[in-house]
């Protein structure tokens, strides 16, 4: 085997360890300053390291039957996946991993294929608490799915690919990122991003007061574990994805984080502040303003 | 020497034998059915896809009969899925009356869908159109309910409209160009006069619309697919609804495709496709029942597949039948899941059953490749044909179209996932204590098409090779794929080596090192062992949410849903119903009646073409 | 004094009118006190609801009336329109306490009388949901009869951790650790409880 | 299933894991009596639980640390046994409050159990009534003293004295509906 080859598998082994690292230190920040904005205290920034690791070292679990066993590596397998198609940085050929075989639409169908994994696995416990959590989650999904896919739609016929990579290359120099050449598809997107990151206003999938959080609520220990793993792979991931798309990648791993953080914080702290939306006021939400925006968007790419 | 009419006579013939059969042999009917339908299968299978071809002539019209690419494509579709369903039908009916009837009414079904693509002039069409609209309302009504037979009156309603439109537009292409034969009628159609082309291209595309459910003139659908018998079903909605996406090909590619309009017709049928898309997906999401949700699914699903047809480009059109050939078999396999449950449970409610992953489980695994390769997750068939009309939208430029289908994209997780998740996850419940595994028979054909699924999805080139052939046919398409990529028209590429490699080998790797790890620390509990603050269910204690299950989508669009159905369908559709109740003094739904007015109308055709054709119009 | 009793007096005036057996008496402002017999309790709280608009049924309290072998119910039901409240009050047979229930006059009864069933032993003819209640699965006398030892109950029932020898009377022991005197404000307290 | 954790081999991860458990504690709390409402300062801004890794759980399966938060009736006993018995081994008890000490001023009642360990095995107690927030945490340090010395192991005394506890618990519930124990 050639030197690249190997490079590869590096890459390969390499990319999900920092994305799980980054992922839950990233979760870990936010703890602190949620804590912060609430005028305490607040966990170390490791802390999120010990829990996945308490919760993998529960000596039990229990599951309901097939598929909650296995939902949990759905979901691992759908954000492991989805981050071998991001190209993670630019022009390097270790990070870049199977970036050239797909594009943004097949991302777009990737990511849902862990939801569904973890769907099937939150259905078969046979918790309404949980079914009802999926059926506010997918209908969610419809809601931001609309501008979000506006805003991609904008750009795409903008430069006429769908390749991220090649959305990376024309974003050459500060001033061409697309969050300066494509302003209002930025905000539709972000907005769209704010439902996917689950956070408030959106949170009505996992609240954990109201329906014990949700499709989670019959996971613990080794599978909870895996679910807060690839939910930190994922979150990584879209952060990712949205620097490619918007703020035009990054050469290096600091500048990937500072951008990545940056993105982060925006719904970090609309979520700290803020209140829970209900299934149907978030729907009508993103079906409102962001949509316009993103109507908006491909409107100035058309005329 | 194989040629069309042997396939059709063994066919016909064959249906005869099955109802003969049934007097004779019990259980003679099923298995008389399932040979013929194999070597029937195997007949179309043989026949060179560009050749066969025999001609008939009955006075002065000439019968034609010849199989192209095109029609080699979807008389594929029709003997596989027909003979699956007849396999299918082997269990499942077993036990109910009237079963010569029944497969005498499938073999002429799939004798008529056979006749349709294989046909080179009208007459022969339609006649062959009527057959299958025949045949299959006789299978809608077949269980002979008072419900079933409001459903086939609906059906049959509905069909007659698109026969007539298609009888008128066939008149009119008569007495421009004196000619019954496809091919003369096509060469000749660009010269005719712009009013006439509109009329017969309009005349037709609602006329084949119909066949294929293109809102507005779905409404037959939902029910008649949900009283027809499940083996049928299948092929009903896989197959004979193809039967319209076929004629639509015809009339876009063959028809407009030469003419002024030629745009206008694309567009309009695009948005038709797109709004059928989304709506269906909508109405899909508020039903409880499995097969009615999954009729108005196949609704939304053809609308891609017209959508595909109409944007016209190779992507767009190689999208179409991909997703053709794909929704024949994942449609079918959900409808089969869902006949399935209706065999062990005697219900179809979504409401009423849950928990049978233990009971059924190669069922389920049906089921979820089937709402897998529906979705368009990765890495099954559907996703192909998704990722290639995406594509062909964006490289068309449709914008707002794009988001149409999105939409109804996404909205159909809501309904898959209650599909799979009323019927088989959440609350094991006594009463499905006593169910079993189907018997082999109804696994076979899911378990085929499952497999066939994930070829599709892992080896698309295989299948688009038929496909492009089928464009060839079309027109002067041309587009490029590899066994394992597709490309698209902006130099994009989907190399599902790759995707499915990874995702194998994260899942496989997965499954090693956490599933089977874990399998050791974990231990399976009932599903009455969950969290309840503390509370002990009892036996029989309901804890499944399954009742208005898509409640948080249904309220957010409850504006749209109440808009469209209370002005639109419900004005359209009642006012429509209570006008064809006066057709029922017609149709008396008995066969013979009907038989006779065929004869009549072609009789009357042809001294209505003839007296035309008299006066040197 | 008599005027501004005017509205009490009224009502008074029309339960003794209708109710001849009834003993009616005004306590104090607001407040008018009927005893009852058994067999009157129905008619006579439709007539106060239906008739003199008490709309309101505040409570059932139950009394033992051990010597007595009686068991009280105290019905208070309330007037919106001049809160005025009126306590009736009937008597049953402690060895077999009986009455029809009231669920058809006020739903949420139904709580109030579980509770009673449940604590007391009155079993409300017709109820049809006399179930455990708060208590699951007791045995034995009701708990808030009279006759119910408390303390025997619990020591015989539960686990008991061993207390200190000196812990039994809080009040002595201070007394006999320190030399201090009980604190008047504390006599008094237990005087009043006691009483 | 039982890790043996007398090997050498497994000493630096045993370290690790106690110091991971010790420092995530997820507490599940069962708000019976009084005690319920000290649990919200202490997990909020003036007392601030989560420094120590101490925060909330939505569902027994997911929980490290039942928190009985005051007095139990017999009743709510059958409802913490079942919530114990869902949670995952490793798993802790925290009596909080007299009631569950010796009863407290519930201690002649007919419907409230006067000991906790009895019942489910209890790995601290805080006293008081009802013990303020401070001494809250200081329980909850406490707990994690135990659980570094690798003395908390409520989980598998429960599982081996099984029987001595059903008997205890049924003494008092009666009617006995309660699911296996499969752990």
């Amino acid at each position: 085997m050639d030197s690249s080859t190997w490079i590869k598998i590096l890459g390969y082994i390499i990319t999900p360890i920092t994305a799980f690292v980054v992922g839950v230190t990233y979760g870990g920040i936010v703890r602190v300053i949620t804590a912060r904005v609430q005028n305490r205290f607040g966990p170390p920034i490791t802390q999120n390291f010990w829990d996945i690791i308490k919760l993998y070292s529960k000596k039990t679990a229990v599951h309901h039957g097939l598929m909650q066993h296995w939902g949990p590596i759905f979901a691992i397998t759908a954000s492991v996946t989805s981050l071998f198609f991001i190209p993670v940085l630019k022009d390097s050929p270790l990070w870049l991993n199977n970036s050239f075989n797909g594009d943004i639409i097949f991302l777009l169908y990737m990511m849902v294929f862990g939801s569904l994994g973890m769907a099937l696995g939150a259905g078969q416990t046979g918790n309404p608490n949980s079914a009802i959590g999926v059926a506010r989650g997918l209908a969610l999904m419809v809601g931001y799915e609309v501008p979000f896919v506006l805003a991609l739609v904008a750009i795409m016929i903008q430069f006429k690919t769908t390749s991220i990579a090649e959305l990376m290359a024309v974003q050459d120099g500060f001033s061409n990122w697309l969050i300066f050449q494509s302003p209002f598809a930025f905000i539709a997107a972000i907005l769209a991003f704010l439902g996917m990151m689950h956070y408030a206003p959106f949170d009505v999938t996992f609240a954990p007061a109201e329906i014990a959080s949700g499709p989670a609520s019959e996971f613990g220990g080794k599978y909870l574990a895996l679910m807060q793993t690839s939910g930190s792979i994922f979150t990584f991931a879209k952060l990712v994805l949205f620097t490619d798309i918007f703020l035009g990648g990054a050469g290096d791993l600091v500048t990937l984080i500072v951008k990545t953080f940056l993105l982060y914080m925006i719904p970090v702290l609309t979520g700290i502040v803020n209140p829970r939306y209900r299934t149907e006021q978030a729907i009508t939400f993103f079906w409102k303003w962001p949509t316009v925006f993103g109507i908006i968007a491909i409107l100035i790419v058309v005329l | 020497m194989i040629s069309v009419p042997v396939i059709l006579s063994v066919m016909f013939l064959g249906g005869v034998l099955a109802w003969l059969a049934n007097r004779f042999v019990p259980k003679g009917a099923s298995w008389t059915a399932a040979i013929i339908a194999a070597f029937a299968g195997y007949l179309v299978f043989a026949l060179p896809s560009c050749g066969g071809e025999y001609s008939l002539a009955l006075g002065s019209i000439t019968l034609v009969w010849k199989s192209t690419n095109y029609s080699a494509l979807f008389a594929m579709l029709v003997a596989v899925l027909g003979f699956l369903g007849i396999l299918y039908s082997m269990d499942f009916m077993a036990g109910k009356k009237n079963l010569g009837y029944y497969y005498m009414n499938f073999l002429f079904a799939l004798g008529a869908m056979l006749g349709i693509v294989y046909s080179q002039d009208l007459v022969s069409l339609f006649f062959f159109w009527e057959v299958m609209t025949w045949s299959s309302f006789m299978l809608v009504i077949y269980s002979g309910e008072e419900k079933s037979h409001k459903a086939g009156i609906k059906y049959f309603a509905y069909s007659a409209i698109g026969a007539y439109l298609i009888l008128s537009a066939i008149v009119i292409l008569y007495a421009q160009s004196n000619s019954f034969l496809l091919s003369e009628n096509i060469k000749m159609f660009s010269g005719m006069s712009l009013g006439t082309q509109i009329m017969v291209i309009s005349f037709l595309a609602l006329g084949f619309g119909v066949k294929s459910a293109m809102m507005p003139l779905h409404v037959w659908a939902p029910e008649a697919y949900k009283e027809s018998p499940s083996g049928f079903t299948a092929v009903f909605s896989g197959a004979l609804s193809k039967m319209g996406i076929f004629g639509l090909g015809l009339v876009i590619f063959k028809f407009a495709a030469n003419t002024e309009i030629f745009g206008y017709v694309r567009e309009t049928l695009a948005w038709l496709g797109g709004l059928t898309a989304m709506l269906a997906t909508f109405y899909a999401v508020i039903q409880s029942d499995a097969k009615k949700l999954l009729a108005y699914s196949s609704i939304g699903q053809l609308g891609y597949i017209i959508v595909g047809l109409a944007l016209g480009t190779p992507l767009g059109i190689m999208a179409a039948l991909f997703l053709t050939i794909m929704h024949g078999a994942f449609k079918a396999m959900l409808f089969m899941t869902a006949g399935a449950v209706y065999m062990r449970t005697g219900t179809t409610s979504l409401n009423d059953v849950s928990g049978l992953i233990t009971k059924m489980p190669l069922t389920f695994l049906t089921a979820l490749f089937g709402i897998i390769s529906v979705s368009g997750i990765p890495p099954l068939g559907g996703f192909i044909s998704k990722w290639m009309l995406y594509q062909a939208l964006l490289e068309t430029n449709h914008y707002f179209l794009i988001i149409v289908i999105f939409i109804a994209s996404t909205a159909a997780f809501l309904y898959l996932y209650r599909f799979i998740f009323s019927f088989f996850l959440g609350q094991k419940e006594k009463e499905v204590e006593h169910v079993k595994e189907v018997p082999w028979s109804m696994l076979v054909p899911m378990m085929f098409l499952t497999l066939f699924v994930l070829f599709a999805g892992l080896f698309p080139g295989v299948i688009l090779d038929p496909i492009g052939k089928a464009m060839g046919y079309l027109g002067n398409f041309k587009a490029s794929w590899e066994p394992q990529v597709v490309f698209s028209a902006w130099g994009e590429k989907i190399n599902m080596q790759v995707i499915a490699g990874t995702i194998g080998t994260i899942f496989i790797l997965g499954a090693l090192f956490i599933g089977y790890k874990n399998k050791k620390a974990t231990r399976v509990v009932s599903t009455k062992d969950i969290h309840t603050a503390g509370e002990i269910p009892t036996e029989n204690e309901n804890l499944t949410y399954a009742v208005n299950f898509n409640q948080p989508f249904e309220r957010a669009i409850a504006p749209i849903l109440k808009w469209s159905v209370d002005k639109l369908f419900n004005l359209l559709g009642e006012n429509l119903e209570s006008t064809f109740e006066y057709l029922r003094y017609v149709y008396t739904g008995n066969g013979q009646t009907y038989a006779m007015y065929v004869i009549l109308m072609v009789v009357i055709l042809i001294l209505f073409s003839g007296s035309i054709f008299g006066i040197h119009l | 004094m008599e005027v501004k009793l005017q509205v009490e007096n009224e009502i008074l005036d029309k339960i003794k009118h209708t109710f001849h057996s009834a003993e009616v008496s005004i306590p104090r402002k607001q407040r008018v006190e009927v005893k009852l017999r058994n067999d009157l309790i129905h008619p006579f709280l439709a007539y106060l609801k239906d008739t003199l608009g008490f709309k309101h049924l505040s409570h059932i309290s139950t009394v033992d009336w051990l010597e007595e072998k009686e068991i009280e119910l105290v019905y208070i039901v309330m007037n919106y329109d001049n809160l005025v409240e009126v306590i009736a009050k009937i008597r049953l047979d402690r060895e077999k306490p009986e009455i029809p229930t009231l669920r058809e006059f006020w739903p949420q009864v139904e709580t109030y009388e579980r509770e009673i069933h449940e604590m007391y032993g009155v079993n409300f003819l017709g109820h049809g949901n006399l179930t455990d209640f708060i208590l699951e699965d007791w045995e034995g006398i009701p708990p808030m009869r009279r006759d119910f030892d408390t303390v025997k109950y619990a020591k015989e029932t539960y686990f008991n951790r061993p207390g200190r020898e000196d812990a039994q009377d809080v009040r002595t022991t201070i007394t006999k650790k320190s030399g201090e005197e009980i604190p008047e404000l504390a006599k008094v307290y237990s005087v009043r409880h006691l009483e | 299933m039982e890790v043996s954790y007398d090997k050498e081999s497994r000493k630096i991860v045993q370290a690790i894991e106690r110091f991971a458990r010790k420092h995530s504690l997820w507490v599940l709390a069962y708000g019976t009596g009084c005690g319920a409402i000290e649990v919200p300062p202490t997990m909020t801004s003036r007392y601030d639980a989560e420094r120590f890794g101490i925060r909330g759980a939505a569902t027994p399966r997911q929980a490290d640390v039942l928190l009985i938060t005051g007095y139990l009736s017999v009743k709510t006993l059958k409802r913490v046994i079942r919530t114990y018995e869902q949670m995952q081994d490793p798993k802790y008890v925290i009596g909080f409050g007299s009631c569950t000490i010796n009863g407290g001023m519930y201690w002649d009642s007919y419907n409230t159990i006067k000991l906790l360990d009895m019942y489910i095995p209890v790995d601290v107690y805080i006293n008081g009534c009802m013990p303020r927030p401070e001494a809250v945490i200081s329980g909850f340090i406490e707990l994690q003293k135990v659980i570094a010395e690798g003395k908390a192991e409520g989980a598998r005394k429960y599982k081996e004295n099984l029987d001595w506890y059903r008997a205890n618990q049924q003494k008092i519930i009666h009617n006995w509906n309660m699911p296996d124990y499969n752990w």
